[in-house]
């Protein structure tokens, strides 16, 4: 299956780029403005008009199309107009920051939803149940950049133990490993509590289900401990849409780390990827978007791949 | 209500760390970084004082000016080198400057340089430019940042390293750019100027202004720009300074001549007075700003005394009145079928501008004229504009012309962003023209005057206010001030603009 | 006619858990199949019932081939197949309250008209009360819900029958009383009947007929007796 | 039909067994309800009542759905939360099954010291584990009492030394008696190690149910409650599934309860036989007299036998009853043939074994 | 005969539930009611600025206290609540049709189905969020209308995959064998055994989407995207209130804050009920 998926990838990344082409030519907003900035309030129309051909925006969309992905295909991705850099180096000095946060976020999002919601399915409706699931709806009701600001007053004004954004210290310009952990707590934990509540709402259904089933009456009937019945039985059971979850939140776990890279100055590639598609800058946005292919393409296989082991009546082919 | 030890600083005080709000496109001067001076990295030919009065910088004097105001020569500063240690010369200047101008550098602030028709060196030290018509506000212009031709010039423009990994003769040399996130500087030791006593500035990138405050509160920044209400917050907190930049910085609303209710002069008497300027100032910005009458602001030496408006809602009803704006069932006039109501565009995401939009269209209902606010961007704005209102700002405080002839000639009506109201008046047309062309200070006044006195009978705009730009900064260091700041503020504007000349407060 | 010939079928293709079956049953005939446990009898079942396509063989229903189908056998075909599964609990969608059940096969091929008298009848059949019907799965015996299985199979008058262990988990009153049902049913319609089971003496009183797995399954070496009375349990080749 | 062997010592059907042992379990008005919507209730069980002695089997059989899985379940505190219950269920140390909190049971009773072999067994395995994890992780979880007569278990590994190398050694140890624990385990219920790594749907009925016995005879709980345990079994399967129970049950003095509709295996294993008809029990009796001679007493069980293929291959007329609304009388009143007014209103008691006016 | 003692399982709880479901009942009701009734019946103009009511914390005159350029917050919380729950309600109806059609329709069809469905949704997850929804709002207009077919294009891709594992899963259960046996067409297995299956997990997908899409919209509007930002809704007063609370005023936040999340907990109150009723044995388990 996944030799099969990875050869299906071609015509999904082929649609994806052209997509985004198609997409970003057609939205509203105008590369040379962008470009531009504030100067092209004082900039004549002939100005703006030279910066239309020398950004080689007022090409046709297919011809653009093209060339980026026969020069992408040579290992030239070209140049990005907002960040004024090779998109490969944009790319290369940001990815890095980005998959750092985002998988520290996802773990923990993964990882703590499943014990709330095991914990809560056991006894719905119980105070534990209530407590969290209330909250699992505030959070998703409650924007990142709150959950920013708060966990940035929390811990950094009030309690003083956190740095506040930043990969390292404002005032320090060397990259260690413990600036880069302090820095990284507060990042992932609000991306990965703004990603809990699917997760942990999802356990929580699952398992609570699986505990009314005949399957957990014939475990506890063998005399199997209550922890027992529930991770291995009504957990492993009840588990099934969380691990598609796993796959299918990946954009919205990117579309988190665009607002929480913003708030924290984190350097990532995420808060690249509004501005690359605010100011249409072709080559960036495509790179960007085919970065997020490959994430949510690997995101799914995983998730198919999880879910084929752990229930073995589903034949996943394709 | 800061907890102790908030004003602790990110380090020693030879050490400052700032945020802004922005950040950069690019370092390199030829794409337009630092064109309004203090960048830190570069210097330009000239450079300006506290009093924004020109002095030298990488010129060894202010330039000499021909008769007929179109030769203009700069005399170089002898024995400045690059951070690199290759020695600044006159060809670096011309390199610069024919740059800028080349068709194929994607620099979107050319035009400020139109003036310019030839750029030569003349030896080693000396440059002389050449201009196409007589423009005396010219040596304003050349405080842009000069740029080293034996790295940039082996580079694309566009997009060479230079960009982000710049090299200049400034007081300090960038460590690193870390974008999105923070741009560091260390003290250049062999800066012409002396070096300075901060060793090391970063200019930390944060985007929002309440991340910003809670930031600066948690003690990891020195400083920072804040809008009046978070700045507020700071306003008993003995450990830091707050300063207010008196700035050129205006809002105002475009009034389209091609509009059938903003065209009426009456209706436009009658909104210029309508509004409640003062009360906008004090609500809206929290006293931080001053009523604006005109592009000049009222503490300016530019400013045309008695061209101030007083808020007086009677006398705009009477106005309209007169020219035969009734008032219908709804409180809204119309006249002749028109219904006294038009449309008003702010750009989304500006909390100040909506404020203002939504402050204007409930005075112009007290006086029966009913406005829409309506938000967009650029793009959604710009194909309306010819005929639709838009909630515009603008300023740059070194010369009178920058601001006004682009955004009051008629010949600019409709060109991109300039003259967005399409305003056509002769006399101002005339006045401008003459404020540019003559070198004499006192024509040049008269001439401004002109315009604002115009301005207030036939009120293209309705100006509203002046927004002064406020910074919290850390009582650590001397030597802080401000300076009259533009519209655009960037790197160099704030307390910071003159870190180099910062020095450690004594205890 | 339903006819299996040298029916070669499993769930993957190495170890297939039938193979090579032969069978036929005429209209109105009847047979029952013995065999050991997990020797293949509900396998063939499903695929005597055109639920299971086969690796290898053909079966002919009534004259059609229905081997070549691709993904299920048409409908006309399968429904002339009423099927009662060996295990009620999973063969019983848990949703459906028991009268649902049983009509679900007539609102499926669109004659949602009929349903509430037939349902009537076939519950007054196979004896569940009004107050079952309105129940779901979990909340009647296995028993009880065999019974709706049953009703489930007939309702929509099919020309064969199969039946996997429909009795396996009824008492004896109940199990006769049940296949007194199929044996009226088959008297009124004349349709075909395989009944799968283990009990060779009811098998024998209720079909008549019976065959041993050994006997249809041609190609491989009959099933021995265990060597032991209850030896090796399950019969791998 | 051929009469079975019998142990006289426990062949005693009487609840009060003068100065004998303590019995496995005593039930005494055992009822349960199910509430059901518009404040209806369904009673699946009246007021049942019957002891278990060391080294006896009973055989439950009676009418589907009269009663008897539930009748089980609740014994094992593994109702649906709208069942209600009243009466007790006292094990032999007093522990009353009924009252007991989910806690003591799940800890010290379920697998422990009451085994179940559930009906539906296929319904019962956890569809997304193999048959071998699910019955290692029975053997581990129950250890103690799985150990006894199997493999030794690898002693808890010297706690000191450097390397872990003692540690790791000690757990593929354990793991390879654990998994001989559990190959034997499926031994004894003739489910065969070569479908051991399947997962629940793919066996067929015989391999569930014989999965479903290995998995309740792991704890060797005294007291086992094994409900249809050979559905789906062929004849030889069934005998050997009997004798091993019955074995079970001898050995050391466990008792059985054996829920079946299998007449031929009751009569196997069984010492007693209750007959359970529209929730109550009405007839209780040795075996030997049940299924020889004098016979069943109550109108019902003997229409229960004559139901049987090898005799006269005819179900008791009439239906059962619906347990939501129960007559006054004799719930058998209006199938059985002896019938009077009396039965139709006044409802007979248990006395001697059956409860019946005319038995 | 003696007194029967009858003793239950966890069936203490049933009360409180019905106490719950009814509270959950009653605040939509004065939620619907509210956002039906006031704004038509108050012709009070909620973008009336009054600079010198600026910031004042809530009285009798202004129960939710005004904003920062004196608006009444009671009356821009009515309205934006109504804006809200438009959007919230039918975006979130709209994908959550969607994705349960498209995954039940991919998992019940399977073969090349499936696959192109499948990668159809890995194509439009890829393609970032706002682009799509810039895209959205382009063709159309900045507008209500846009907003909510932007938030809903974007979001059904979850439910779809999440609803093809699960009828994956179901496909090979038997009673779907008796189900096919019984003449049932491929469409109706997936309609009358399949979907119900998964409709409480696609339920849930709903549930947690009214919130998302609620600031979603704001998100957009920040963007320029979506409403104008002094329209009022929730998000955006919310979002427009952040400089507001730093600097030490709670009631901009607050209100709009908790009629974010009030009526969020209210429906999933409500929708927590009706999954239990969903499954049959919890269902009987309940039985009220
Ligand atoms: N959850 C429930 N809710 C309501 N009634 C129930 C529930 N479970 C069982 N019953 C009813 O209780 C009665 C007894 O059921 P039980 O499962 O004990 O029957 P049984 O004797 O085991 O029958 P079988 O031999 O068919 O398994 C049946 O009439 C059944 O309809
Ligand atoms: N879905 C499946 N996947 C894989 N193997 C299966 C599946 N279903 C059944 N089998 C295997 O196929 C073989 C035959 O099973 P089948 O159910 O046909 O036996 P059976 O004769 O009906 O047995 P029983 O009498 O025990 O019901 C068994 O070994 C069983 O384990
Ligand atoms: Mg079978
Ligand atoms: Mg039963």
């Amino acid at each position: 299956m996944a030799g099969r998926r990875t050869l299906s990838a071609a015509p999904v990344l082929l649609a994806v780029t052209f997509g985004v082409f198609a997409l970003a030519a057609l939205s509203p907003f105008d590369p040379v403005k962008a470009y531009a900035g504030t100067a092209g309030l004082t900039a004549s129309q002939a100005e703006l008009d030279q910066l239309r051909i020398n950004l080689g925006v007022d090409r046709p969309l297919v011809a653009r199309w093209w060339d980026w992905l026969t020069s992408a295909l040579t290992g030239d991705l070209g140049t990005s107009a907002v960040m004024r850099q090779p998109v490969a180096d944009v790319i290369a000095e940001r990815v890095g920051w980005s998959a750092l946060l985002a998988a520290c976020a996802f773990t923990a999002a993964v990882l703590a939803g499943t014990v709330l919601g095991v914990l809560a399915a056991r006894r719905t409706g119980g105070p534990l149940d209530r407590t969290v699931s209330a909250l699992a709806y505030t959070l998703e009701a409650a924007p990142a950049f709150w959950l920013a600001l708060l966990a940035i007053w929390f811990f950094s004004v009030r309690l003083g133990a956190l740095p506040s954004g930043g990969l390292t210290d404002a005032g320090s310009d060397t990259v260690t490993f413990a600036q880069v952990a302090s820095h990284l707590v507060l990042p992932a934990l609000v991306l990965g509590v703004s990603q809990l509540p699917w997760f942990f709402l999802y356990v929580r259904q699952g398992v609570a289900d699986a505990l009314a089933e005949d399957p957990v009456r014939g475990a506890r009937a063998r005399g199997l401990a209550e922890r027992r019945v529930l991770l291995g039985h009504a957990l492993r059971s009840g588990m099934l849409p969380m691990l598609t979850l796993i796959g299918s939140r990946v954009p919205e776990l990117i579309t988190g780390a665009l607002l929480v890279e913003t708030v924290f100055s984190w350097p990532g590639v995420a808060a690249a990827t509004v501005q690359a598609a605010t100011s249409v800058d072709f080559p960036l946005l495509a790179a960007l978007t085919v970065l997020a292919t490959g994430a949510v393409l690997a995101g799914n296989l995983l998730s198919d791949l999880l879910y084929g082991l752990a229930d073995p009546r589903v034949g996943f082919d394709g | 209500s800061a907890p102790a030890g908030g004003a602790g600083g990110a380090a020693g005080a030879d050490s400052v760390v700032v945020a802004a709000a922005t950040e950069p496109d690019s370092l390199s001067p030829l794409l337009g970084y630092g064109k309004d001076g203090n960048s830190k990295i570069f210097d330009g030919l000239l450079t300006r004082d506290a009093d924004m009065k020109l002095k030298p910088a990488l010129a060894q004097a202010l330039p000499e000016v021909s008769a007929d105001g179109r030769t203009y020569s700069f005399t170089l500063r002898r024995g400045v080198k690059f951070s690199d240690g290759a020695p600044f010369s006159a060809k670096d200047v011309v390199f610069t400057y024919r740059t800028i101008l080349a068709a194929g550098t994607n620099n979107p602030s050319k035009t400020e340089l139109d003036a310019i028709e030839t750029v030569e060196a003349k030896g080693e030290d000396t440059v002389v430019f050449t201009l196409k018509y007589p423009y005396a506000p010219f040596a304003e212009r050349t405080v842009l940042p000069i740029a080293p031709e034996h790295i940039a010039g082996k580079q694309d423009v566009n997009s060479g390293d230079f960009t982000t990994h710049p090299v200049g003769t400034g007081p300090y040399v960038l460590t690193g750019w870390s974008k999105g996130e923070k741009l560091s500087f260390k003290a250049n030791p062999h800066h012409w100027g002396g070096e300075p006593a901060v060793k090391k500035f970063t200019m930390a990138v944060i985007k929002d202004d309440d991340v910003r405050a809670t930031r600066l509160r948690s003690g990891e920044l020195d400083g920072a720009i804040l809008p009046p209400n978070l700045a507020e917050g700071f306003a008993k907190d003995t450990a830091r300074r707050t300063y207010a930049a008196k700035t050129f910085d205006y809002r105002t609303v475009t009034l389209p001549t091609h509009h059938e209710v903003t065209g009426d002069l009456a209706v436009r008497r009658a909104l210029d007075i309508a509004v409640d300027r003062t009360a906008m100032v004090d609500k809206l910005l929290d006293g931080a700003g001053k009523p604006a009458f005109g592009p000049v602001p009222t503490d300016s030496p530019w400013f045309a005394a008695g061209t101030e408006r007083r808020h007086d809602l009677d006398r705009a009803r009477r106005i309209l009145d007169d020219a035969g704006w009734k008032a219908g069932a709804d409180g809204i006039r119309t006249k002749d079928g028109v219904r006294a109501s038009f449309p008003l565009w702010y750009t989304s995401g500006d909390k100040i501008r909506q404020d203002h939009a939504l402050a204007f269209a409930s005075d112009a209902k007290k006086a029966g004229i009913e406005v829409r606010t309506e938000a967009g961007t650029w793009e959604v704005i710009e194909p309306r504009m010819k005929t639709e209102a838009v909630l515009a700002g603008g300023g740059s405080p070194a010369d009178p012309d920058f601001d006004q002839y682009l955004l009051l000639t008629s010949s600019h009506g409709g060109d991109g962003f300039n003259n967005m109201a399409w305003y056509d008046d002769p006399a101002v047309d005339a006045a401008l023209a003459e404020g540019r062309r003559s070198a004499d200070p006192a024509v040049r006044k008269a001439a401004y005057d002109t315009v604002q006195r115009r301005l207030a009978d036939n009120p293209g705009y309705v100006f509203l206010t002046h927004i002064d730009h406020l910074y919290v900064v850390n009582d650590k260091w001397d030597g802080l001030g401000t300076q009259v700041e533009p519209h655009d503020h960037g790197l160099g504007a704030g307390p910071w603009w003159n870190v180099e000349t910062w020095k450690p407060k004594q205890k | 006619m339903l006819e299996l010939k040298d029916i070669t079928a499993g769930y993957d293709r190495r170890t297939p858990a039938v193979r090579g079956a032969h069978l036929s049953l005429r209209p109105g005939e009847s047979l029952g199949l013995l065999g050991p446990s997990g020797c293949g009898k509900s396998t063939l079942a499903r695929v005597a019932a055109l639920l299971h396509r086969p690796d290898r063989g053909t079966v002919t229903l009534d004259g059609h081939a229905v081997t070549g189908f691709s993904h299920r056998a048409p409908r006309s075909l399968r429904t002339a197949v009423g099927v009662v599964f060996q295990q009620p609990r999973l063969a019983a969608d848990p949703r459906l309250r028991l009268r649902d059940l049983v009509a679900e096969p007539l609102r499926a091929t669109g004659r949602r008209s009929e349903a509430a008298a037939r349902v009537a009848e076939l519950a007054q059949r196979v004896g569940l009360g009004a107050d079952l019907l309105a129940r779901r799965p979990h909340e009647v015996s296995d028993g009880q819900l065999q019974r709706a299985c049953l009703a489930r199979a007939l309702v929509l008058c099919p020309r064969w029958l199969v039946c996997d262990e429909m009795t396996a988990m009824l008492d004896a009153s109940t199990t006769a009383a049940l296949v007194a049902v199929v044996e009226d049913y088959r008297a009124e319609t004349g349709a075909g009947l395989l009944a799968v089971g283990h009990d060779p003496v009811l098998l024998e009183r209720w079909c008549g007929r019976t065959a041993h797995w050994n006997e249809i399954v041609k190609d491989r070496p009959p099933v021995t007796d265990r060597q032991h009375p209850y030896g090796g349990h399950v019969l791998r080749p | 039909m051929t009469p079975s062997p019998h142990v006289p010592a426990a062949a005693g059907a009487d609840a009060s067994r003068p100065g004998g042992v303590e019995p496995v379990l005593r039930v005494e008005g055992l009822s349960v309800r199910f509430r059901m919507a518009a404040g209806r209730y369904v009673e699946a069980v009246t007021e049942a009542a019957f002891a278990l002695a060391p080294g006896e089997s009973l055989a439950l059989v009676g009418e589907s759905g009269c009663g008897k899985s539930v009748l089980a379940s609740a014994l094992l505190g593994l109702l649906p939360a709208n069942a209600e219950t009243a009466g007790s269920a006292l094990l032999a140390d007093g522990l009353d099954l009924l009252a007991a909190d989910e806690r003591t049971l799940a800890r010290t009773v379920r697998g422990r010291r009451v085994g179940l072999v559930p009906q539906s067994p296929a319904a019962h395995l956890t569809p997304v584990r193999t048959v071998r994890s699910q019955l290692e992780e029975t053997v581990r979880e129950l250890a103690g009492t799985a150990d006894a007569g199997h493999t030794t278990q690898a002693g808890p590994p010297p706690a000191s030394g450097g390397s872990d190398r003692p540690a790791r050694r000690g757990r593929r140890h354990r793991l390879a008696a654990l998994r001989a624990a559990a190959e034997a385990a499926a031994g004894r219920a003739a489910f065969p190690a070569s479908h051991l790594d399947r997962h629940p749907h793919e066996l067929s009925g015989g391999l569930a149910q014989r999965a479903a016995t290995a998995l309740a005879l792991v704890g060797d709980a005294p007291l086992l409650l094994a409900d249809e345990p050979t559905t789906g079994l062929d004849r030889d399967l069934v005998l050997r599934t009997a004798d091993e129970l019955r074995a079970h049950t001898r050995a050391d003095g466990r008792a059985l309860l054996l829920i079946t509709h299998d007449l031929a295996a009751a009569e196997r294993i069984a010492d007693t036989v209750a007959v359970m008809y529209a929730g109550r029990i009405v007839e209780i009796a040795p075996a030997g007299a049940f299924f020889g001679s004098p016979g069943p007493r109550h109108p019902y069980a003997r229409g229960l036998l004559d139901a049987l293929p090898e005799r006269a291959f005819i179900p008791v007329p009439g239906a059962p009853p619906e347990l939501g609304a129960l007559p006054p009388g004799c719930a058998f009143a209006a199938r059985c043939a002896a019938a009077d007014p009396l039965c139709r209103t006044r409802r007979p008691a248990l006395t001697e074994g059956v409860a019946c006016h005319h038995a | 005969m003696a007194e029967q003692v009858w003793r239950t399982r966890g069936g203490a709880r049933r009360s409180t539930r019905t106490l719950r479901v009814r509270a959950c009942a009653a605040v939509m009701a004065v939620v619907v009611l509210a956002v039906l009734v006031v704004p038509p019946l108050a012709q009070l103009d909620q973008q009336a600025v009054d600079l010198a009511a600026k910031l004042q914390p809530p009285s009798w005159a202004h129960p939710f206290g005004t904003d920062d350029v004196g608006r009444d917050l009671l009356l821009r919380c009515v309205h934006g609540l109504r804006v809200s729950l438009l959007v919230g309600l039918v975006a979130a109806l709209v994908a959550t049709v969607i994705g349960t059609a498209v995954g039940a329709a991919a998992g019940a069809l399977g073969g090349w189905a499936d696959r192109i469905a499948m990668r159809v949704v890995d194509t439009l997850s890829a393609i970032p969020h706002l682009l799509l929804g810039i895209f959205v709002v382009a063709v159309f207009r900045p507008g209500l209308w846009p907003v909510v077919a932007s938030v809903a294009v974007t979001h059904w891709l979850s439910t779809a995959r999440i609803v093809r594992a699960e009828v994956l899963s179901l496909r090979g259960r038997p009673y779907v064998d008796a189900a096919v046996s019984g003449g049932a067409s491929r469409w109706r297995v997936a309609v009358r055994h399949l979907v119900p299956g998964i409709l409480p997990q696609a339920g849930l997908a709903a549930v947690l989407m009214i919130p998302h899409a609620m600031w979603h919209e704001s998100a957009l509007s920040f963007l320029g995207l979506g409403l104008p930002a002094h329209q009022a809704s929730l998000g955006n007063l919310v979002q427009g209130a952040r400089g507001s609370l730093l600097a030490g005023h709670w009631w901009p936040t607050l209100f709009p804050g908790l009629l974010l999340i009030v009526p969020t907990l209210a429906i999933a109150g409500l929708a927590g009920a009706w999954r239990d009723r969903l499954n049959p044995r919890r269902r009987s388990e309940l039985t009220l």
